[in-house]
């Protein structure tokens, strides 16, 4: 399955709904969605990946490059995520401790980063 | 003896196929579905390692070739990315010589996090692990149990 | 140029796994939805009769090898039984040297249907089919239109 | 998708429900069932094909083989099959000629053989 993306704002936060598989092939499309969001000036996003399919390393590394673009400009970038397969991958490489990972969009807007 | 082995262009593209493959081979050889999410996640890592060896290198049309093993009750994946590279030192791979990044550390930069996060998914998923590096190309090996069937009561 | 090989054990059980290959790689190249179940199909006749021609070689362990490729537009399937043959002559080829049986006769014996209808499935679905034996075994190559994309573009 | 096989009586005749793919890899559990039931003295046969999603030559050479059988007993074979890809390959291999293929069951058993 593909890669899809859309994005809207929401709460002052730029929410990016992911679905589909990233990974070595598709990844690159996130990075550019991400890159342009920052470049529109975008800082606070939310990345909900409720609907992601598959994530590997790839995504992983596209996801902590759009963080540090985000904090180079003292923003921030949340994840939504409740799927246990996707969180484990987060878990296995340290990241819960790089991302704030919240249950819905509803939470991650509610939460002061 | 029951071998499927494929072979690709060291493109992304084709990654998505090593990970169909694995998991569907997998599947007949009994491999658990709990387990299954796994082999496609591990070897998909693997290839796409594979397939970022060869970035640099445009001269190089060396395929990435997936070895799958259902024989001695355990299914197993080589993975070898075809770049020759210098073999490790037993030293070094006692050491886990850069295949762990310590990413619990706070002060890890972001920069090993995203090189190397392939390696620690792999580390993290896989406990029967081979790496190793030389002449014929780096080579992962990974395997898990098969379950009932083995390669004679097949077919 | 973007080639995915696919090697396995003559075993029937591997005929689904390059059906699955087949299909998922020739989707990727751009070939029609519609010409897709033409390929699986195939692509399956195709290896059903490789693999049946290790039937009764039991020593015989060399694999089967099916290659794609979405080169120049189109995209090809060769299939490589692995069973070393006599090569038919230039004659025999024009005649289609056994290759059709004459099904719609009322009188063709059921045996011959039950034997040739892989090849007849393949003739019937596959414009471009070329069919050669040799000392590196049967092959059988089809191709199909591969839509826009070539294989420069792609990736 | 693997096989399944699942048979019945109406009518007079033995109804066999085939689903999944039928290839090389299967074919053989459907040849199984055939000449279990031909051994049975069941000789007037109904393949329900609806439930099919893959068949191939080998798939087809156990239903001529089927019907070589149940014919050597004065028996019949007839074939539910609606599905247009399906019946593509009956067609290629000129089989449509060969077997009496009905849109539905109820249809194939009122069908005088
Ligand atoms: N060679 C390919 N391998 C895998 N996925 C592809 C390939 N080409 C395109 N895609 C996927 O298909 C999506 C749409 O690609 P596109 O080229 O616009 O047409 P299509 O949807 O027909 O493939 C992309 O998001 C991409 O992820
Ligand atoms: N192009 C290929 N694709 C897949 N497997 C291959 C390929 N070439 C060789 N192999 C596999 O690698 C093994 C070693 O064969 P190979 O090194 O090619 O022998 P040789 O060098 O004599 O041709 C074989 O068992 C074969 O299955």
């Amino acid at each position: 399955m593909d890669l899809s993306l859309s994005t809207r704002t929401e709460g002052g936060r730029t929410i990016v709904e992911v679905g589909g598989e990233i990974d070595v092939y598709t990844a690159p499309k996130l990075r550019e969605q991400l890159v342009e969001l920052v470049n529109e000036g975008q800082f606070h996003l939310i990345v909900d990946m409720e609907a992601v399919d598959f994530l590997d390393s790839t995504g992983l590394g596209v996801l902590v490059g759009g963080l540090k673009r985000v904090r180079a400009h003292e923003g921030s970038l949340q994840l939504v995520c409740t799927q246990e397969r996707i969180l484990k991958i987060f878990r296995i490489t340290g990241l819960t401790k790089v991302f704030p990972i919240h249950p819905s969009v509803a939470v991650a807007i509610a939460s002061s980063d | 003896m029951a071998i499927v082995e494929l072979r690709f262009s060291a493109l992304p593209e084709h990654v998505r196929t090593a990970r169909l493959v694995a998991a569907a081979v997998a599947r007949r050889a009994g491999v658990a579905e709990t387990v299954l999410d796994e082999v496609r996640l591990a070897v998909g890592e693997a290839c796409s390692r594979a397939v970022g060896m060869h970035q640099d290198r445009v001269d190089d049309d060396r395929p990435v070739t997936v070895t799958l093993d259902d024989g001695n009750g355990r299914f197993s994946i080589e993975v070898n990315d075809g770049v020759p590279q210098p073999a490790l030192t037993e030293a070094a791979l006692a050491e886990g010589a850069g295949l762990m990044p310590d990413l619990s550390t706070n002060g890890a930069g972001m920069d090993v996090i995203e090189n190397e996060m392939g390696l620690a998914v792999i580390l993290g998923l896989v406990d029967d692990l081979d790496v190793r590096t030389g002449a014929e190309g780096g080579v992962i090996r990974m395997s898990w149990p098969s379950g009932a069937k083995s390669a004679e009561t097949v077919g």
